[in-house]
This record gives structure tokens, C-alpha cells and sequence, in this order.
């Protein structure tokens, strides 16, 4: 790394544009902690592609100055995957929503996980469709009342996380747009991770459903709420009050004050798939919300093999003679 | 002894059931015979069933080859000569055989059992009713073919397996044909299993011997075509179509980077590039139409030659990615292999009935340069033509192909790489202070950043651009202002179009047959006719279908009539009225089929002036 | 005292921050004069963020209406009153406004920080030159409406949400109207809220009396317009659309099923819809357009009034599912509310440039039938229609509405339920031995057997079919046939038209006007001023834009020009020219926003053949 | 149920029209048993639909005799929920291939799992391309050698059954073609469940990936190398000589001889979804893999709440008028 892009700011990553999102969105959050993370990933600004479909989260690209594409609704899996396969050096980031990732565009997304191209994908889930003004998305809870469903929604939501590791993903993580450090912690880690990472941004939308993750974001109530996993660390929460331990394969939250202590407790262990996927399903309001990397597991990407088999072709099939291809096997002349 | 007899063409039509390896016998029949220095054309018809009900009219497979010592420029209308492998091949293609011609019939595939599947009355055995004007051998090949495998430890369904190639060898014999290139095939292709080896060669040579043992046998020569100069090999559309994207990638020194789904007939073109991976070339077998469409995108982004292939139902849902490629301004070639429609259609057949698809088939204005191939061997130019376009102007093209173009073949006087034309992509190599994303040169083209170039980081996207900048902008004026830049951008492209010229004929006359695509051969031969019978017809062929090239209308004008034939309802026709407003008149077929020159000649007589 | 003048029509202009409450402000003096019995036509307009940057002209949110006591056609060209809200309201629309004209300031947002986001340089405030020619109230509306909340519990900010009810009263005061509707309506949407509720009926209030107030003041009076007898409301194209497809399901005696995305400007037909489940009205949001039209299409096959509404990249993803449709030959209406594009393009404004597509844009021969809706109340007969068409000929219809029609609005002469023309569905109610699914009557309708019926057990799917039966078939002559009857079944629907007939104008002339969709309007006022200054001109407006009418040549032919104006780079004029090689030529605007009918007038004139 | 639909014989289930799959190929014996299961179900024969995309597989509704659907690739699931919310009685059953239900079609089938709308999904899984000629599928292994892949696919494939899990599907199965009994009984059940049924079938496709799952389907192999799945009863498989426990939340095959009884075992339970979660990743060739019903979850579906919401709107917004509807709330007269 040279001393120049040591010496990025976040500010040499904020493009000329306007920022166009609501006062008071969440959105601004997220924004500005990738604006100051990616200096110090060691990253060259030039090698930053930002890739999103439609949404206002998938503005974001035009507030980076970096290369970046504003693209259609939930195409910018595939997007990226075209774009990280015919340059395999860029650092890819793709920026969806809940409506973009989840409803149009979900099957590029699993698509994209199961094959693990190198890549950041950052859903921005405020459990809206903020753009179009407000219907249900396919994470909003049953029985919500938008636009779209005067008398409640009858759709059940998605878990993200939890399709993401149906989906065979490599890395899962939870995070939110109010926690700063806690955002920019898991920018960095989904970074490291050589594959495609999945990070769901919990994300205020303040004009169509405000409030939405307060109990998790409201500094009271969120010791109580989340869990923060760290690895080989046992789960607790509650300033230190509570833990969760297996009983069997259900998880039970436990007081450590009533003779339970850390050694009975859960280890967060990231490379267990059973227990991300148990903790995939915190869901409801007896456990805390996990926030964190779930899960991790290093599997081959899809650009590295791509790049193996492009290796291999030589070898097997020699340098490339474009007269030989013309030519091809069985050729004849005529005088 | 059997006497040869010197013929200029010939058209055969190998048929049986779908199970029976006619594909085989008749690609191994058309390598040999392109070897042996004829011109040619083929047509593969297979039904849409991987394999359609044994014994059926519906599960036959045809493979017809005109071949000859002249110049061919069809897969033949009506064949000389029927190989039946059953008695439904032999029920789906009687009719159409030439008065005079031969049929060869395997007469086990006419026993009980394949006569009621082929719809034949109870005890109604078209061989014993035969048509006195065609010529019959009918040889118990099946039987044969399980004599001459005697000694094999084989059963004899897997003997069987090999009878295609007893009739091949026969064929050969009738045709003077050398065993040599096929015997070598097998050689390769059996390469790991010595028993198939063996039969397939004993049947060959059986099926050939057989020739030789009968008696009174006319046996035929076709010399070699008068081919121009030069180097020749056979190939197909799909094959010519891939060859031609890896040449311009080579010109345009970029990488290859194809994304596509499966889809009949367009499949073919991922197979062949999928081997040469040596070459740079990416393939991508994406999760659907949209992703391989957006997925080559992000690699035009990233600085790639993108291409994606497919066919109608895959075309409908590229439509919304190649809105965005236009409004991005990157190069994009969008391959469509026409096949019978609307929806799934007839998915083995051919049809030209996605012209409007693509001239029109997108929300906003939204310009699209056309072209369309017009030979299995012209797949090679017209994708080198389409990509060079595409990167020189940074726009999407649609090439148009079709199911027929696509599996059908013909020798090929292929170029030396060093005869290609060159392709300067518009790359930026270095950052400039003054860099504007949607600045333009004289031909309405913007330059290509590619990330990874420090100094040109810019944002794109699918909103409407700010000229120049290509900042979101929705001011009015601005609008409209690039709603003409980019359809500017789209008609500067004819700047480099070569003149229009007539395939055939005088500047004035009678009529003007006008085609695009593969109608071109059938309209040269019925043009031919035409004027050898002394009547006043030319003929036009046009190879881009956006924009038009602007010295058509003197052609239009100086003609009586104009006729258009195609493959659909009339589509290029519509496009010719509306903009030079003559009153062309549109010829449809719309059979899955390709155009015989006699319907056209039949047509063009109809429209002559009555003295 | 201040004296009231009475005008014939007036054209006012509220603008200021996507966040000030323009929109609502607009509709309810547009309900309130409304119901005052004026003539009016209403024209939003707002930015593509949802809150575009507060204080730039980017983020300007507009409301215009034209009402008057004579008929209205438009929304007003130019301006006689501009409310603005702040600087950069005033910016963006002080070049429009009519000569003489009046602005209503709000000087608060003319500060400093307003000043500077509007683009104006250091310390210029445009407040301190003003053109001469305008009328200029310059109210400091933030101060005095915080004032009048003054002993309310609530922050400046929350105070400031209702001042755009200020400016809403001063405008009332000023055009002499009731109070009393807007008064209402906050009953009804405050009900909760006892503390906003308050405020917005001081606010409204406190900008009358303010108006009562000051000295000096020309008021305004519009008299009830001469409309003809009826009942009326006032409603805005999505609205009625929505309507039109719940009177159609309910004449139909079927059952609605709505399947939708959202996506600007068609989300409200969804909105409007969810709200009538008490109609039997099913609406599914769906995951993507392409699950909308295809959950349609289960439903049109279990007997569903099938419904799927879009904008241009949502239709494009509906491409594919409308050839199956068309294969299966089921009733679905297919709306495009048309927006600026390509791609993305322009989402909150308006444009007819996915005409193209409507008509062509389909893999293979697909025709469907197209209608266009041509002012906001007229989308109710669009729905209808289209909605009658589909059952009774059985098959896809796409209706045609655009981003302007949409969010317009105007008076309504609603009808009676009863005065609805009846809807016959050709379902088969009991089993029937010789059922044939592709069995046709005299137009060529196929009957329609609902799942859940005993005996009329059958399968359909997207390949080709065999006539009558319906089974596949690959059939070359068969499929020549189907491509045909398809084609004639929707030609057939054009004998159901109403004959053609001008809207204006002689059977022969000079130019005639042809439009179809949104331009109605504008091309009325200017065909008719045209033809008050004496000019031989004429105005045709198509309804039908597939099949067009068979009796519309005389009148192409009948004049001398024939000029047709669109949104969009000419297409229905590509159209016509090819049809009736007639040499119309278009008149093509692509700003996002609709014609002004002097735009319209000015090109007239320049086409009279000069003397 | 009269005694007329009591006497449907598997016969009145066959169409006319001639089964065009090839010689051999696994769809024949999934038809077979479906047209003899159907006349046990109580079902109309007019009340059934079969709804498919494009594929070999998706060819099955032309040969049953009832209503059918042949609709576009990769739809079947969104067609089908139209048709089931607009005629709730009927018994709607999607026909789909590993092509046509999760390459193309992937996020129509998650949408309708999570929706849980009241209809039967079969995924006939062959693990190629049947109808194309036999190109890789997404759950075909990685490095397969297929027409597309001429040097080894790059994918790693899905898990249809995880993939229906992280959906929160409510029922999740998987059989074979070549068991007649046991793919007749996972037919019943799905049709006795209410709810979205998933059922993955092993189907082989001789012609273009012959023998994939010979493993599980040879006679001799398969005590071994698989496992039924019975509600309520230990996992044991290999002809009673072998168990299955969990160790903490990890599977341990054990051998039944060497001391450990019946009583260690995992006992099955259809509703514990982490179990299922865990049957799910069977994968590997040291476990069996398991057959029969994963899981199964009561949750209430689509088509009923939203009957339910039709019903509740009649209450709320009274008997629909028309003229009512039509004149709005603000409507004047003019004389
Ligand atoms: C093909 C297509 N369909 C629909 C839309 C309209 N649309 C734009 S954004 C959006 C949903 C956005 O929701 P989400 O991804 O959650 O983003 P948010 O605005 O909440 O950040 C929709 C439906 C579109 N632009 N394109
Ligand atoms: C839009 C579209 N794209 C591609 C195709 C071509 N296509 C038909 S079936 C198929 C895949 C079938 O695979 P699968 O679902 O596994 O079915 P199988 O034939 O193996 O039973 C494809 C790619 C199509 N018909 N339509
Ligand atoms: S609508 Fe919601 S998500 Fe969109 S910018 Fe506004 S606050 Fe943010
Ligand atoms: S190709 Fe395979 S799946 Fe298709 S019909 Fe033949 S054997 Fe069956
Ligand atoms: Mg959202
Ligand atoms: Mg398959």
C-alpha cells in the first residue's frame, strides 16, 4: 500500500452530489460510516465499484466517489458478478434494499450466495418499500397496514439471515445504521471475508416506518434487546445479567445473578452452521436480537475457480491461435 | 457393374426417429462431402422432445443436405433422395419427393408395430403400394447391420445402435463417397470404448459393401464446386456466430465475457465458446435471462466484451437490462436465435418473427442498433460486425439469427485473423482532470472508464443523465436533448455502412425482392430463375435493420413492386412502408420453415406485370 | 373593501419543498372548486426522491390546476398565479407566469439559506426586483401562521407543518370559496389527533381572514361552469381507472384479482383497489412484475377478472408473460402508466414513448389489442372497455395511461350503474361432450371452461397448439393457421367500434390534428383556436391504437397535413405511415411533461399552406 | 365424497395425449403413482390443477387428465397462487424441475413458501437440464462435466431443502422416483397438509445424468446409504444395524450392535425445525441421506387469511354499491 491511499480521508470518498435521502434517514448513518471505513481497508479508490439496483438505499452509490452503478431493480447481484468476474481485482460492494435484495431480486441474491463470489452485499433493511412511498416489503411484519394493505398485509416475512444460510452463504452478519462502531466493525469484517459476505443494516426509514428497530437502537433498551457475538466469547446480555445456554437444541436466556455462570453459557463458535442457524431463528420477543457475524466458513469463491479453470484452459488447450480456431479441424483448399 | 452417373446437385433427406442418429449420419455426411470439395447447405428439423414418441410422424428427425458442384445456396426444396429409417420418416417426407427420385427404406422400421405408430392402416403397407415414379431400395438394414456385428459381444438394442451408420455407408457408396473421414471420427470419438469403435466402422463398412454387392446399381459423382480460392471448412450458425465474438475480442484485444442461459436454439453458441476458455473467453451460465443480460453489463462496466445469447421467451426478459445498457452508453452484444413463436412457441423451428422484438421492444425511446445474419458461415461476420460496432459506438446491438441459421451448415472460405478489421475500443488509459462521463466525440460516442483507472471514478446509472456530466438530471429540456444525442448516436453508426448495393439485378425493373436474414439464399436462387426466364427482378438484401441504411430508397423507388418476403406476418415491411412510404407488400411463411426459392419464384410471377 | 372581479377561467400554481404539503394543498382547492361547480383540470408534479434536498429547485414539488366557468381541457398553460412556498419555487417557475400575473410570497423562505439552495448568488433576493409586470403579495406565511398557533403545544416545526393550510385560506379568500370542504376533511383525517387537527383549521383560517385583512385587495370570482346536467365528482386518473375495473368486474359479474408491484405512477391503482375488498376485489402484491402478470394469468384461468398495472420497466418485465397469455387466448387487462424513460428515466413524470412497445414489443406474431385513455375521468371508460374487450374476446388488452393522467384530475360526470353496458363472459357452465378448448365462435372467441367445472377437464400452455383441440402441435400448416386466427380474433375486436368521427372539424382540410392518450386536451384548445382564427383544420382522437379503426383512412386522406403529436421521438405516427402510406408527420415533445396548447397551435400554423 | 369420485381408477387420470418423455426416464414412474394416489384423495377429478413451468419435468400436466397448466419457465409457483387465490377450492399442484424451480424460478418458490399459500410443490430433481440437452443445473454438483461446463461447473450447488427451510416453508420432504411406496405416501401427506407442501423428488434422467442417484434408489445400496423418516420413531437405517444420535448439536451415526439401543437415538419429530435444519445438511457420504417429511409446521396460509380479510372487509365497509362507490364522498350536482 502506498503512502497515498494511506492517506485517504473519509471526505476523498464523498462524491459532488447532493445528498438526496429524508432528513433523518438511516441511510445517512450508513453512509457515513463506509465513507470512514474504506480509507483504512487499504483499498485504491479506483478499485471501489459500488453496485445497486432501485431504491432509495440504492442511491448510495452517487454519494461515493468511486466508481459505482445505479442499476435496475434487483439486478445488481448479477451486475456485480459480471463486473468482480471480468476484473476479479475490485473490491465490489453491492448496496440493495429489502424491496430490491428480498422481493424482485431475490433469486440473484441467493444465486449470488450459493456461488460465493467475492463480494459485499449490504441490504439495507428498513422493512419498507421507502421509494415507491410506503407498501409492505417482504420483511415487514404480518398484519401491517401501508398503502398497499389497508387491512393488514397477509404475507409471513422473511428471515434474512435465515435464507441467506439455506442459500448456502459464507458470511452472515446483523448490524444496524445507529451503531456506528458496530456498523463499521462488520464493513471491515465482510471486507476481510474472501467470498460473498451478507450483512443485513437494520435501517430507519423515518417517513414511512419510523421506529421500526427502536427497541434495538434505543440506547435503554438495547442491552436488553440485542446480543452482540464475539467470537469464542459466551453469549451474554443485559449489561452482563443474562445469558443464553443450550438446553438440547433450544436456546433458553438465563439469569447469571441465579447461579448460572459463563461456563454454562453458549460460546459463540462462528463456523457452527446449526448454531447460526438456531441463532438465525432469535426472532421472537423472549430472546435478545442477535447482532454480529453469525456465521463464516471459508469455501472456494466463484472468481477464484473461475480464475483456476482460465489457468487450467491454457494449459490443456495451449496458447490461443486464432488462425488454428478459424481453421478448426477438418479444413480443406481449394486451388 | 453399376454404371456412375455425373449429377450437379443433389439434395438427400436423411429421416428416422429422433433415437435413431440421423443428426450423426447426415453432419458426418455433410463433413465428408464438403471435404470432398462441394458446395453445400444443411437442415437439421428435429422435434422439440429430447425423444419425442418412438415410431411417431411427430418424433422424426430429419437432416437434409444439398450438395453439389455449383454454387448452392439452400438446403434444397424438394430432396432426390429419402433415407427412411421407419415408416414414419417415410410418411412425413414422401410428398415432397422430386418425381423421379429415390428413396432408400429400411424395411424393418416397417413392420407392424412402426406402421400403426406411424398412422398407417391395419395391414397397409406403403411398400407394397409404391408410387411408381420414385425408385425403391429396400434393404432390411436393421437385420443387416445385426448380421455384420455377429461376433460382437454386444445385445442387440446396442447393435442397433449403429445401424444409422450401416445406411451412411450405403449412402457413400451410392454417392462415390470416400469412407475416410468418418472412419477417422470414429477414431476420436470412440476412442475409449474399442466395442462401439468396432461396430460403428463394421457398419459403415457393411452398410457400404452392401452397395457394392447388389446388383444394377446406379451410383452417382458430384465433382468438386467451382468454389473461389482459398481455404474452406464446414461450419455451422451457432459455431460461425461464437468464432466471430472470440475474433472481434481478439481484434479488440478485451476479453470475451459471455453470460447466458440455456434456451433452444441459442444454447449451442454457450457450448462452443465454453471450449475455447484458452482464449480469454469467460463463460457464465447464469440463474436466468435477466441475470446473464445484467451480469454482462457489469462486465461491459468493468471493461469486458459482453455478449449474451438467446432466444425469443429469453429475449422478452432481457428487454428491461438492454433499456439500462442504452441509458449506461456501454457496449452490449444481445444475441436473439429466432425460433417459432409467440411464447414457448415452436422451440426447434425457425421463424424471423422477432424483427418488431427487437426494433421496438423497450419502454421509452430506446434505439437499438439491428443486424441480422444471413448464412450459417455469415454468423461469423455478423457477430464480428455486431461487437465492433457495439465497442466503437459504446452501445447494445441485437444480432439477429435464427434456429435455421443456427444448427444449419455450409463450407466456409474462413479468414486469416490478420484480414479481420481492426476494433479500437474507446478506452480512457489515464486520468484527465477533465473528464466527463457523457462528453462525446464527432459520432455522438462517449468514452469507456474502467474502474481500476485511478483518476475517472464516476457513477452511472439508469435515471435520465445530464448531458455531459451524466449527473441525475430531470430538467426538461435536458431530457430531450439526450433522448436525441443517444438516437443520434444510434443513426451515426450508418455512416460506416458500406453502399447499398443489389445481390442481383438492374437499378429499374419489375420487382425488388427485399429480405434480411436467412431468407437470403432462397430469394437468390427464385431471383435467379426469375431472370434467367428473362423477367425484370432484383434483389436486395439488407444486413442492418436499425438503422436503415440511407441509400435504400433509391432501390424502393426504382422498382414497380417491392416485395418482402419473411418469416413472419410482415414485420420488415411495416418498417419499410412507414419510412419510405411505398407500398411494398409483405410475403409471409410462418411454418417453421425456411422459404423454398420455387414459392418465392411462384410469388415474384404473381406480382409481374400482366402485358 | 376589496372589489371582486369575475373571470371565465383562471390557472393557479402552488409550488414550493417536496415537504411543504403542496400536493395536498392543490387538491383540496381543487376539491373545494370542484364542488363550487367550476370546470377544472389539475397537473402535479413532483420530484423522483421522496424528499428531494429541502430548499433546491430539484426538490420543487408543483400543483397546478386550471378551473373555470367555461369548459377546461388542460391544465393550464402559463400560470396567473404562482403560490411560492420559498426561493427556489420561485425560480423554478417565475419564467412561466403569465404577463400580468399574480405571486403570492412566502418572504420566509426567501432567506439567506433558502436564497443560496435556489441557486441565487450572494445577497441577491429576487424580492428586490421584481418584474414590473407581475403582482406580488409578499407574505412572511411562516411568521404569521406560527403566530396564530401561538398558544399551542407544539414546536416551530411541528407549528410549520400547517402553514401550507396559511396559504391554502389566502388563496380561498382570494378566489371568494367556501371553507367548508376543507374544513371537513380535516374532521375526517385528524379524528385522532385533536392537537393537529387545531392547528390546521387555525392555519386555513387565520390565511382567510389574513386576505380579509390587508387593504387593497382584488378578489377573484369564478362562476359555476355550464357543464352539462348531471351528477359530478372530481377524480384523479388512477382513481378512475380503478373504478372502471371494479364497475367492469362487477357488470362481468367476475370477481377482481389485481396482482401488482409497485412502482411510480401506477402504485395508486393498488392503493385504490386494496381499499374495495368489499367488492369481491382480490389485490396480491406481488415479489416482481413478472409473479403480478403470471398470478394473473392463474387467476384469468380459474375465472378471474384478471388485472395487472405497471410503468414502462415493469411492462417490460411483463413481455413474456403477455405472449402466454396471448397464447392461452384468456382475458387480462395490462395497464401501462406510462413514465419518462428509457430505463429508469424520468419516474414521477410523464410521456407516451412506451407506445412501441405496447404494440410491438413481444417475442413472435403477438398482437394485442391497445387502448389508450385520454384525460383523468376518461380512464373509468378506458378500464371498462379494456376490461370488456378482454372477457369478450379473450385475450390480453393493454391499456395505455400515463404519469399524467394518473395524478391529474377534474370533474366527473360520474354514471349510474345501471346506464354500464353489460359484460358477457363466454364462460361454459355445464360439461359438454364435444368440448373443444380451441373451438372458436363467429370472431373468433374461444370459450372459456373454469377449473372446478365437471367434464370440461383440459390442459393449455404456451407451446403451439393444434386448432380446435388445443393439444401441441408442430404442425407446420397448423401453425400458419393459429398465428392467422389469432390475428383475426384480434382484428375482430375493431367491429365493435364506434364509427370514427372528428372531434372538430370538416371532413377535408388543411391539417388534421391526430392524437391518442393524454393530448386530447391540448390539441382541443388548439385545433379550436386554430379553427376560431379561421384555419381548415381538424382534430382526430384515437382511442383504439390495435387494431386501429378500419374507417380512419377517408380522413387521413381527406387533408392535406396531417400532423400527430406526441410524447414521445413519433411513433403512432411511424404507425399510421406505414398503414396508410400517408405522409403524417410528428410533432414530438419528450420533457416529461405534457403539451401546452399554444405549443401545439404554434406548429399548426406553421404547416397552413401560405397563400 | 358420493360414490361417483370414490370409483376414479388411476386410468381416469391419463390424458389422451402421449407421454413424450424418453425410454427410462424417472418422470414415467412420479406420473404413475401420482395418477394412482389422486383417486384416494377425495378430490374431484375437475377440482385439481397441475401447474408447471418449461422443462422435461414440466410436461406432467398434459398427461393427467384434469385442468392443467404448461405456463412459462420458472413461473408455475406465481401462476399457481393466482389460480388458488382466486378459486380457493381447488387443489392446485406445481410441477417443477431443479431448472425450472430454482434457477429461473428460484424467488417465485421462496416467495410462495413464506406466503405459504395451500398448494403442493413437486421438484423433480434430476441435477441437470433435461429439456435443453443437458447442461449443468444449480444443484448439480461442482466440477460437473456437462455440454456448458466442458471443463467442470464453478457452482456450488443448493440444498433444495435447506433452501425451503431458510424460506420457512411449512412442509419440506424429499423422495424418490424409483420407491413407488414411499413417493405415493409423501404425495398423501403433502396433500393432506394445508399449507405450501415442498417436495423434493430424485428423479433420474437417463439420457443426459443417468444414475445419480443410484445410491439411494439400488435395492441392495439403499439400507445404507439412506434413511426413513417415521414421526415419533428413532433414526436408524442399514437394516436396523445402525442409529443416529446427536452429539451436542452434532449427528453421530452409531452401530446398533455395539451397545447402543434404540433409546440413544434421535427420535423423530417433524416439528422441531432445527432438527430439520440439521436433517437438512445430511450431505455428505458419512450420513444417510434422509427421506421422508423434514418437517411440518401449522401456520395459517395465505388463501385463508386473506378469505378472512374479504369476509372482514364485507363487515367493516358494508355491502358493495356500486352507484355508492362510484359517486364518492364529494359529489355535486349540476341542474
Ligand atoms: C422493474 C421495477 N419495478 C418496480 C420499480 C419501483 N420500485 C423502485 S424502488 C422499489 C422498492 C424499494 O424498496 P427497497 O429495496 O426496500 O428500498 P428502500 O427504498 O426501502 O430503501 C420499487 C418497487 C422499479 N424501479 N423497477
Ligand atoms: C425464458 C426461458 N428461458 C430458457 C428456456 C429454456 N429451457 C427450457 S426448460 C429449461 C431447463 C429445464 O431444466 P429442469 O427444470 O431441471 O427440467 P428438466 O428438463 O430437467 O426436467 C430451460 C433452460 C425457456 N423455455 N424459457
Ligand atoms: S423514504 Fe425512508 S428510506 Fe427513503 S430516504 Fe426517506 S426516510 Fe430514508
Ligand atoms: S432428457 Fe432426461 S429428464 Fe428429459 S425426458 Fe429424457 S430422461 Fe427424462
Ligand atoms: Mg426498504
Ligand atoms: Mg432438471
Amino acid at each position: 500500500m502506498s503512502s497515498a491511499e494511506n492517506s485517504y480521508t473519509a471526505k476523498d470518498f464523498s462524491s459532488d452530489q447532493e445528498v438526496k435521502w429524508c432528513p433523518g434517514c438511516g441511510d445517512y448513518s450508513i453512509l457515513k460510516q463506509m465513507q470512514t471505513v474504506v480509507p483504512t481497508l487499504g483499498i485504491k479508490k479506483e478499485d471501489l465499484v459500488f453496485i445497486s439496483g432501485i431504491g432509495c438505499s440504492s442511491r448510495f452509490p452517487y454519494y461515493m466517489n468511486t466508481y459505482g452503478m445505479h442499476s435496475i431493480h434487483g439486478r445488481a447481484p448479477a451486475v456485480a458478478t459480471g463486473l468482480k468476474l471480468t476484473n476479479p481485482n475490485l473490491s465490489v460492494w453491492v448496496i440493495t434494499g429489502d424491496g430490491d435484495g428480498l422481493s424482485i431480486g431475490g433469486n440473484h441474491l441467493i444465486h449470488l450466495l450459493r456461488r460465493n463470489v467475492d463480494l459485499n452485499v449490504l441490504l439495507f433493511n428498513n422493512e419498507i418499500y421507502g421509494l415507491t412511498k410506503g407498501q409492505y416489503s417482504p420483511t415487514s411484519e404480518f398484519g401491517k397496514y401501508t398503502k398497499s394493505s389497508p387491512l393488514g398485509s397477509l404475507d409471513h416475512p422473511f428471515n434474512p439471515l435465515a435464507l441467506a444460510l439455506g442459500a448456502d452463504a459464507t458470511f452472515v452478519a446483523r448490524t444496524l445504521d445507529r451503531d456506528p462502531q458496530h456498523l463499521r466493525h462488520i464493513l471491515e469484517q465482510s471486507h476481510q471475508h474472501q467470498g460473498s459476505s451478507f450483512v443485513e443494516v437494520y435501517q430507519n426509514c423515518n417517513v414511512f416506518n419510523d421506529g421500526t428497530f427502536e427497541a434495538f437502537t434505543d440506547k435503554k433498551q438495547r442491552p436488553y434487546t440485542t446480543l452482540d457475538l464475539k467470537e469464542g466469547e459466551p453469549l451474554i446480555f443485559a449489561k452482563g445479567e443474562k445469558g443464553i445456554r443450550l438446553n438440547g437444541l433450544k436456546p433458553e436466556v438465563v439469569e447469571l445473578s441465579e447461579g448460572f455462570s459463563p461456563n454454562d453459557l453458549w460460546v459463540h463458535d462462528s463456523s457452527d452452521a446449526t448454531k447460526a442457524y438456531i441463532l438465525s431463528r432469535f426472532f421472537d420477543e423472549s430472546l435478545p436480537r442477535p447482532l454480529g457475524i453469525l456465521y463464516q466458513e471459508k469455501r472456494f469463491t466463484y472468481d477464484e475457480a473461475l480464475q483456476n479453470q482460465m489457468d487450467k484452459a491454457h494449459e490443456i488447450l495451449g496458447a490461443p491461435d486464432l488462425d488454428q480456431l478459424l481453421r478448426g479441424k477438418n479444413s480443406w483448399t481449394v486451388a | 457393374m453399376s454404371t456412375v452417373k455425373e449429377l450437379q446437385k443433389v439434395t438427400i433427406h436423411f429421416a428416422g426417429d429422433s433415437g435413431d442418429g440421423i443428426q450423426l449420419a447426415g453432419s458426418q455426411f455433410t463433413n465428408t462431402t464438403a471435404l470432398a470439395g462441394n458446395d453445400l447447405s444443411t437442415f437439421p428439423d428435429f422435434p422439440a422432445e429430447i425423444r419425442a414418441p418412438i415410431g411417431t410422424v411427430a418424433g422424426v428427425s430429419g437432416f437434409q443436405i444439398h450438395f453439389g458442384s455449383v454454387e448452392i445456396d439452400t438446403p434444397g426444396g424438394r430432396p432426390d433422395v429419402l433415407v427412411a429409417m421407419n415408416a414414419a420418416a417415410y410418411r412425413k417426407n414422401i410428398p415432397n419427393l422430386k418425381s423421379g427420385g429415390v428413396v432408400i427404406a429400411n424395411t424393418a422400421g416397417f413392420d407392424k408395430r412402426n406402421l400403426r405408430l406411424a398412422g398407417y392402416d391395419d395391414e397397409e403397407n406403403p411398400l407394397d403400394n409404391k408410387p411408381e415414379e420414385l425408385q425403391f431400395y429396400e434393404v432390411d438394414i436393421t437385420k443387416l447391420n445385426r448380421e455384420a456385428l455377429k461376433d460382437l459381444k454386444m445385445s442387440p438394442r446396442e447393435k442397433d445402435r449403429s445401424r444409422n451408420m450401416f445406411a451412411l455407408g450405403f449412402v457413400y457408396f451410392l454417392y462415390s463417397r470416400s469412407l475416410e473421414n468418418t472412419l477417422q471420427f470414429f477414431q476420436d470419438k470412440f476412442k475409449s470404448k474399442p466395442e462401439v469403435l468396432e461396430a460403428n466402422i463394421r457398419s459403415l463398412k457393411a452398410g457400404y459393401n452392401y452397395g457394392d454387392t447388389i446388383e444394377a446399381l446406379q451410383r452417382y459423382r458430384v465433382e468438386k464446386a467451382r468454389l473461389p480460392k482459398g481455404e474452406y471448412r464446414n461450419i455451422t450458425g451457432n459455431q460461425a456466430l461464437a468464432l466471430g465474438l472470440i475474433a472481434a475480442a481478439q481484434k479488440a484485444q478485451l476479453d470475451l465475457f459471455y453470460a447466458g442461459y440455456p434456451i433452444t436454439p441459442a444454447s449451442d453458441i454457450l457450448h462452443e465458446l465454453a471450449r475455447h476458455k484458452n482464449f480469454g473467453v469467460k463463460t457464465f451460465q447464469a440463474e436466468d435471462e435477466i441475470a446473464a443480460i445484467t451480469a454482462a453489463i457489469g462486465s461491459a462496466f468493468a471493461g469486458g466484451l459482453a455478449v449474451t445469447a438467446t432466444s425469443g421467451p429469453g429475449m422478452a426478459l432481457k428487454t428491461e437490462g438492454l433499456g439500462l445498457v442504452l441509458m449506461l452508453e456501454l457496449p452490449l452484444v444481445v444475441v436473439n436465435v429466432q425460433r417459432g413463436g409467440p411464447s414457448t412457441g415452436l422451440p426447434t423451428k425457425t421463424e424471423q418473427s422477432d424483427l418488431f422484438q427487437a426494433l421496438y421492444g423497450r419502454n421509452g425511446e430506446a434505439p437499438v442498433p439491428v443486424i441480422a445474419a444471413s448464412s450459417p458461415a455469415d454468423c461469423f461476420n455478423a457477430a464480428l460486425e455486431a461487437a465492433k460496432m457495439a465497442i466503437e459506438h459504446m452501445t447494445p446491438v441485437i444480432l439477429l439469427s435464427d434456429g435455421y441459421l443456427a444448427n444449419g451448415s455450409e463450407p466456409w472460405a474462413f479468414p486469416k485473423s490478420e484480414a479481420l478489421p481492426e476494433i479500437s475500443a474507446p478506452v480512457m488509459q489515464a486520468a484527465d482532470e477533465n473528464y466527463l462521463p457523457y462528453a462525446r466525440n464527432h459520432a455522438g460516442v462517449r468514452q469507456w472508464a474502467l474502474p481500476g483507472t485511478p483518476g475517472l471514478e464516476h457513477r452511472v446509472g439508469g435515471l435520465e443523465k445530464e448531458d455531459r456530466t451524466g449527473n441525475v438530471s430531470y430538467d426538461p429540456d435536458n431530457h430531450q436533448k439526450m433522448v436525441e444525442l443517444r438516437a443520434a448516436k444510434v443513426s451515426a453508426v450508418a455512416q460506416n455502412y458500406t453502399p447499398t448495393t443489389l445481390e442481383q439485378g438492374e437499378p429499374e425493373g419489375d420487382v425488388l425482392v427485399v429480405g434480411w436474414g436467412n431468407t437470403k439464399g432462397a430469394i437468390k436462387v427464385a431471383v435467379s430463375q426469375a431472370r434467367a426466364a428473362g423477367l425484370a427482378v432484383g434483389q436486395l438484401h439488407l444486413r442492418n435493420l436499425h438503422p436503415l441504411p440511407s441509400d435504400l430508397e433509391i432501390y424502393l423507388k426504382g422498382y414497380r413492386r417491392v416485395l418482402v418476403p419473411e418469416l413472419n406476418n410482415g414485420q420488415l415491411v411495416h418498417v419499410l412502408r412507414s419510412q419510405f412510404l411505398v407500398d411494398a407488400q409483405g410475403f409471409d411463411k410462418i411454418k417453421g420453415q425456411p422459404f423454398l426459392a420455387e414459392e418465392i419464384l411462384t410469388k415474384i410471377k404473381e406480382l409481374m406485370p400482366h402485358e
